[in-house]
């Protein structure tokens, strides 16, 4: 149903169920993509000729497509990074570092919300603290709350979903938990805006991290959301072109946000390309996805769920775009090389998840993501492929 | 339709005159050339709005529960944009500066106000028309 | 006889003249971008299907690509960043932060190259030296020699064109005057690879910077080539997915370099085509390229030096790409407001590079960037508008 | 024609038989299942190759002057790629190893093997293959 508005799936056969890892991209996006680069390529907001003013405006209009998107309260709040990872760096270098004595993850992070923290030296219990989860991988929001007593002056940066199990944490409570103890709360959002809708007023949370390439927009493109009160206490992360206001030898003078923070040119193409991806979720309406991304997904997690041997790390509920899951006596390795000879194009290993991996005792899942371009058809084909690849792979 | 609509609408019709792009703006080179300069004692730092290379230097003044605006630049194209633009909002309450809906200006056409350039001079000076209207309570 | 080549000549009517803001895109690499979304669109270096081997294999070939180009030694040494405001901020932050007691730069550097110096604290003379030029703005060697001795544990960051003033540094002469005193020097090529080869192996350069978007490539791609024997001793600088070999809690053990220096989702599509725009550089071959646009150069420098008024800040020896004037009594913005009016694009302005105008007692210039797709024809053009817009500003 | 390669192009031609990829896979399967493990004291960190999440033992061996491996993996198909290439390359000279271009190996068509993913098991174990036989000066 939503397959043709993605030109991917004319020129192929295989069923794509590896969105979690990066979305395919509907046809508007890489026609604006193509617009810029054929028609009016031009460096923004340094030159100002005709071409030049079009890439500018096309560019502002794209922080103002996200601003109204997440409805933010201003453009400044809006900047461009080239990832989500950037994202989580740059915040965690430009305002946590020396600031915040502890930081406070859930046991879901991707490795971009982990790893950043160890570079600055903390450890587990040590500057890190992680919240426990349930055997359904549920938040452990009890368990959250005795980390904000005990740690007094934190900061919280959670997955909105786990990219891993497609688990939905209660980020909506976690921020309200977090700032009735005083803390900063920065959101992982790399999996929600393909899947629903965020507001980031109602949510009150400091920082949100956006990406664009798995919401159906361009690779190198992602965004920090940042709440107005905090853009004083944010450092300039990268700096050079375009940040400043005013230099000689001895000092630069930075401009206000977002543009001190955007040192550079941009990823104009990427970025003017993200606002068609905007756009076409608007067009195709949240409420449409959530209803038949949600009946998709409880069909997956029916299906395998018959499977003989089938492990699932979580029950359905709460959950959206990510499945993960075993099948006892054989590696997930195996039956992910086997579903792509198959045609079958899911995601196999740890997903840049190894902390709960090594949990859940395991060495990684094989993940199935589903998005809006996916059908039954798809998961039936799917499931008869894996029952394939099982009977190659039992003795 | 408010007042300064109807004004930015007598400036278009105006510009309409004009067959190409190049007459349009010799024209605004003509009313750059021709505003009446501000006092050097006057460009002083309280007054300058900076632009990435062009200067712009604008005062506010009260007179009779109205805002009158003075302006200046280094370079003539931008001086004849900002003349227009005080003419525009000059001799008007704050409330009905406040009350404007900013977006009407792109009627005017002039790419150098619309661009949402990093340093563009004449946007925040149209910020700062806002901000002194905004300062005012009548 | 080269606009043919790209599709934005057929899409437009004026006269572009500023390509060292960004150049135009020949049709292969607009062709890869798409063949990437339309075809094969998947992350790299994580999955492990068909299209998604693919994509990492084209990731990866570009960087064989790089690596060839300028006669690296290894693909190791060759890093993917954003743009090379990046790679600037990078080695600034993770290799020459808290390693040197001085950086040395050039007076014509841009604010890139100032401006994350600034950020570490160090002003003139203070943690940051300038070696002056002369009215051509020909670097002074002997200054630079100076400077050397006498700051011993020194880093030199020097750009190898400047952007302003199309002006060539004499890169090889600095990286062995630097050697010999022992200091490591970085060369930031933004406007080197659109109009001559480099080799980095020949300049024994330690680290070199490299923009896809300015070199016929898309946007959102920088590269930042390091010197194998300084790999070690570079921290990494953002992390994430991908970077990590192992993770728990406690610590993250990294890859190898590149990876480890390569966190997240990498601008793939913005890679891939880069691939594309080195490529054609070698179907049209440097040679030719070369022998053309120093015509064109010349050609220019004569017509402007025609005109009454000219004020000229180089010679047109030793350089490429960029040229910048004033007319005396006229501000450059009006000449650039008049010319686009007439479809010529350039760019007028203090170029990301205040502290020179400030030497030079100037707001800033209009810049001409020319390049292979520009022709006589073009020249002429700009020189009558530009006669045109002299006659519409003087009284 | 090396000798590497013609077991290369032995080993294509075997896999020609089949029509297609499935029946391929079952076949490195069945060879993967049916290679003979190597010894829990032999898997130890010394021989371990760390993929993403399939894991790959190698020990080198030398015996009259020729290089002999022996390979496991904690995944099936794994194994059996890893027992085809331990095939390839078991028996000969150090030097006649060195002297490969091993990017014949692509012939195979495996895209295990070929694809640079950064932690690709196999790819690693072709690493050592060839770190092995330059420690060696025969
Ligand atoms: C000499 C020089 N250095 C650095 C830069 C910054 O490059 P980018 O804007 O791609 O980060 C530029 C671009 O204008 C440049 O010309
Ligand atoms: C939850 C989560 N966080 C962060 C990331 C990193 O995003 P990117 O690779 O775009 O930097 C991902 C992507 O896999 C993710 O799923």
């Amino acid at each position: 149903m939503y397959k043709k508005y993605f030109e991917y799936f004319k020129n192929n056969k295989n069923i794509y169920l590896d969105s979690a890892s990066t979305s395919q991209k509907p046809y508007e996006v890489i026609e604006s993509v193509n617009e810029y680069y054929k028609k009016y390529c031009s460096n923004t907001h340094r030159s100002n000729f005709g071409n030049a003013n079009r890439a500018t405006t096309e560019f502002e209009d794209t922080r103002k497509t996200v601003k109204e998107f997440i409805n933010a309260r201003d453009t400044k709040e809006i900047i461009f990074t080239k990832s989500v990872s950037e994202s989580l760096n740059f915040i965690a270098s430009s305002f946590v570092k020396d600031r915040f004595d502890t930081v406070i993850i859930s046991s879901l992070e991707h490795h971009s919300n982990i790893v950043p923290w160890h570079m600055q030296g903390r450890s587990l219990h040590n500057g890190l603290e992680v919240v426990d989860c349930d055997e359904q991988q549920t938040f452990d929001i009890e368990h959250f709350e005795r980390l904000l007593q005990e740690n007094k002056n934190a900061f919280v940066s959670i997955t909105h979903v786990s990219n891993a199990f497609g688990k939905i944490h209660p980020i909506k409570n976690i921020i309200q938990l977090a700032h009735k103890y005083g803390a900063f709360v920065m959101i992982d959002g790399a999996q929600s805006l393909a899947h629903f809708p965020v507001d980031v007023q109602d949510l009150d949370v400091d920082f949100y991290a956006i990406s664009a390439h798995k919401t159906y927009g361009p690779t190198g493109v992602g965004v920090i959301y940042i709440k107005k009160e905090r853009l004083d206490d944010v450092k300039p992360y990268q700096v050079g072109g375009a940040t400043i206001k005013d230099v000689t030898y001895d000092r630069s003078i930075l401009l206000d946000s977002p543009f001190k923070y955007e040192a550079g040119t941009q990823n104009i193409a990427g970025v003017i390309g993200f606002a068609s991806a905007l756009k076409f979720i608007n067009k195709m309406k949240y409420e449409n996805l959530m209803t038949y991304e949600t009946n998709i997904y409880e069909y997956l997690y029916e299906k395998l769920n018959e499977i003989n041997g089938i492990i699932l790390y979580t029950d359905s509920i709460n959950c959206i775009g990510s499945l993960s899951f075993n099948i006892q006596g054989l590696s997930a390795d195996d039956i992910g090389i086997l579903l792509d000879k198959m045609d079958i194009s899911i995601r196999c290993g740890h997903h840049c998840a190894q902390p709960i991996m090594k949990k859940l005792g395991i060495n990684g899942t094989a993940r199935v993501g589903v998005s809006m371009y996916n059908n039954e058809e798809d998961i039936d084909k799917f499931i008869k492929s894996l029952n394939r690849a099982i009977v190659i792979l039992e003795d | 339709m408010g007042e300064i609509e109807k004004r930015i609408d007598a400036i278009k019709e105006d510009f309409e005159l004009f067959d190409d792009e190049i007459e349009k703006y010799e024209y605004i080179v003509d009313i750059g050339r021709s505003l009446e300069p501000l006092d050097e004692s006057e460009k002083i730092d309280k007054y300058l709005i900076e632009g990435c290379t062009s200067n712009v230097w604008l005062i506010c003044e009260k007179r009779d529960g109205k805002l009158y605006f003075k302006t200046d630049s280094n370079t003539v194209i931008v001086r004849g944009l900002a003349a227009i633009l005080v003419k525009i909002f000059s001799n008007l309450s704050a409330k009905e500066i406040r009350d404007f809906d900013f977006s009407l200006l792109d009627k005017l056409g002039f790419s150098e106000i619309i661009t949402p350039t990093r340093q563009n001079g004449l946007k925040s000076m149209i910020t700062k028309i806002v901000e002194s209207a905004q300062g005012e309570n009548a």
